[in-house]
């Protein structure tokens, strides 16, 4: 994992930082400093991350594990993994929704609304592109419909009028 | 903070609920918190401060169809509020509003005060805001609330 | 604070005039005001802060119908000015400076700065305002000015 | 504050470059200033707090043209870190976000922040901005940084 740049050196072993004047082992990860060791090359006091904080790396100085992030219900935000000792929340939307970034500008930590996924079925179109980290992406129009206006038209049934020609398989028998 | 709307001030505001102890959040040398107030230990003069994060999805005032004529503006308001015993009504220490008129599909504001009052002990301060709903909690550097002795 | 415009500094902008005695407003530790002025009594590292809240109804530049092509925005600004009898021209030390192309009928908006500077013994502070008319002098809890020696 | 945009912290951000000599820039009792962090020189409690104004044309979310539908605003972020050697990954201990769909032709905003915290012996603290480009570093009482031993 990433390491951190040393304290002084110790000579204890690989996992010892100085605190204060004595070489101590450090926190294991989930676990803040309570107290430096009060012997060379000792243990310090670790105790675990309250719940709703964590830490996610070994430490030798942190008094404070780091609060987890909550997620925004007001943007139908969902926790897709709760925040551990050793984890933040994962925010994320349920099944059915995508997460739209509420900037232009969209990086890892950007705030993102919960949309709902576009349902191409009710749409009566073909699904091109599944609803996942962004919208379903629908395609033409499915069997027995036709593009009209923008939407997608049932095909005349009717023994009147003409048929359109994607329709020829439900009324071509008209021609 | 936590999301929680109780009683009402003097300002028909809602009380924003605070955590005290997790993360970068702390009191020491007597200062207290304890239900939405920051409870003053000790007379004296005090820096008293919070920022809050709005958020929101754009208001009809800022949509583009409605705006024929131009549409009364939404606003957004923090108010540092103190409340002493020895007085029934509460005092507004300080005040920020803005008018929101966004023309963008989401919004996000803060709103930052902060300034030095004489406090006696035992006056209490609490955070109220116009609407507990455009609060972002979600982070604890996004919105906060604290008060020092000088 | 008070509506007076006078004399201007450097930056042309009206001094803001200010309640220094009323309400939440005190002056202690010979911290002094006079004339528009914040006056330092002693040398040291001063924490300075001040909030302009301003309102106003919609410029040219948010209404619809002139907007064709994008105008020219308004702008609001407030200036810590810092005055020394030792050197001629003042000193701006803090600036907030917002545009306002505001598409509400009206609008409000607060301005919050707040530093740490080193002022000798007779420096003096003052706020200066872009547009004395647009500032909310209503309310202390709104529009306020001070500093306390660190 | 100066222009150079490097290595960037856990929120992809860059890092603002600062001067801390010039002008009404100054450090004392220890604390330093290296290579783009205000290094804390003992252990405390600290009032940490930053300004920067950022400037832009109008983006495209503003231009009336392409407004038939609301568009997505751009976003003005700015965050006050801390980076501790004994941690592999910084905190962020302020941040201030707002959104910015402006109509105007060019439009300038500040974003104010600051806090109390508890800090140690070493650590460091940087500010960082969602886009150094629009940021006006032109004079140093718009766009500062700044934290004091309490």
């Amino acid at each position: 994992g990433q390491g951190s740049t040393p304290s002084p050196r110790c000579d204890c072993a690989r996992d010892f930082q100085k605190n204060g004047l004595l070489c101590c082992r450090g926190c294991p990860a989930g676990h803040y400093l309570k107290d430096p060791c009060w012997k060379p090359c000792g243990d310090s006091t670790c105790l675990p991350c309250p719940q709703g904080t964590f830490l996610s790396w070994e430490n030798h100085h942190e008094r404070h594990c780091i609060r987890c992030q909550a997620c925004d219900e007001q943007a139908s935000q969902v926790a897709l993994q709760n925040c551990s000792t050793v984890t933040d929340t994962r925010c994320g939307c349920e099944p059915g929704r995508f997460a739209e970034c509420s900037f232009r500008q969209c990086v890892a930590s950007s705030p993102f609304r919960c949309r709902p996924c576009s349902d191409c079925g009710a749409l009566h179109r073909h699904t091109q592109l599944p609803c996942s980290d962004r919208d379903a992406a629908c395609g033409t129009c499915l069997p027995g419909f036709y593009e009209h206006g923008g939407g997608c038209v049932s095909c005349p049934t009717s023994t009147l009028g003409s048929c359109p020609e994607p329709c020829v398989a439900v009324c071509g028998w008209r021609q | 903070v936590k999301q929680t709307s109780t009683q009402h001030s003097k300002n028909q505001f809602p009380t924003l609920h605070w955590e005290h102890e997790l993360g970068l959040a702390f009191t020491k040398n007597r200062m207290n918190y304890t239900n939405k107030f920051l409870v003053i230990p000790e007379a004296g003069d005090y820096f008293v401060y919070s920022q809050v994060t709005f958020r929101g999805t754009t208001s009809e005032c800022g949509d583009i169809s409605h705006r024929r004529q131009q549409n009364k503006p939404d606003s957004i308001i923090v108010v540092i509020t103190k409340v002493t015993d020895s007085y029934p009504e509460p005092t507004q220490l300080l005040t920020g509003t803005k008018s929101m008129c966004e023309t963008g599909s989401t919004w996000f504001q803060p709103i930052y005060l902060g300034a030095m009052f004489s406090l006696k002990e035992g006056d209490k301060l609490t955070v109220n805001v116009s609407d507990i709903s455009l609060v972002d909690y979600t982070k604890e550097d996004k919105t906060f609330f604290g008060a020092f002795l000088l």
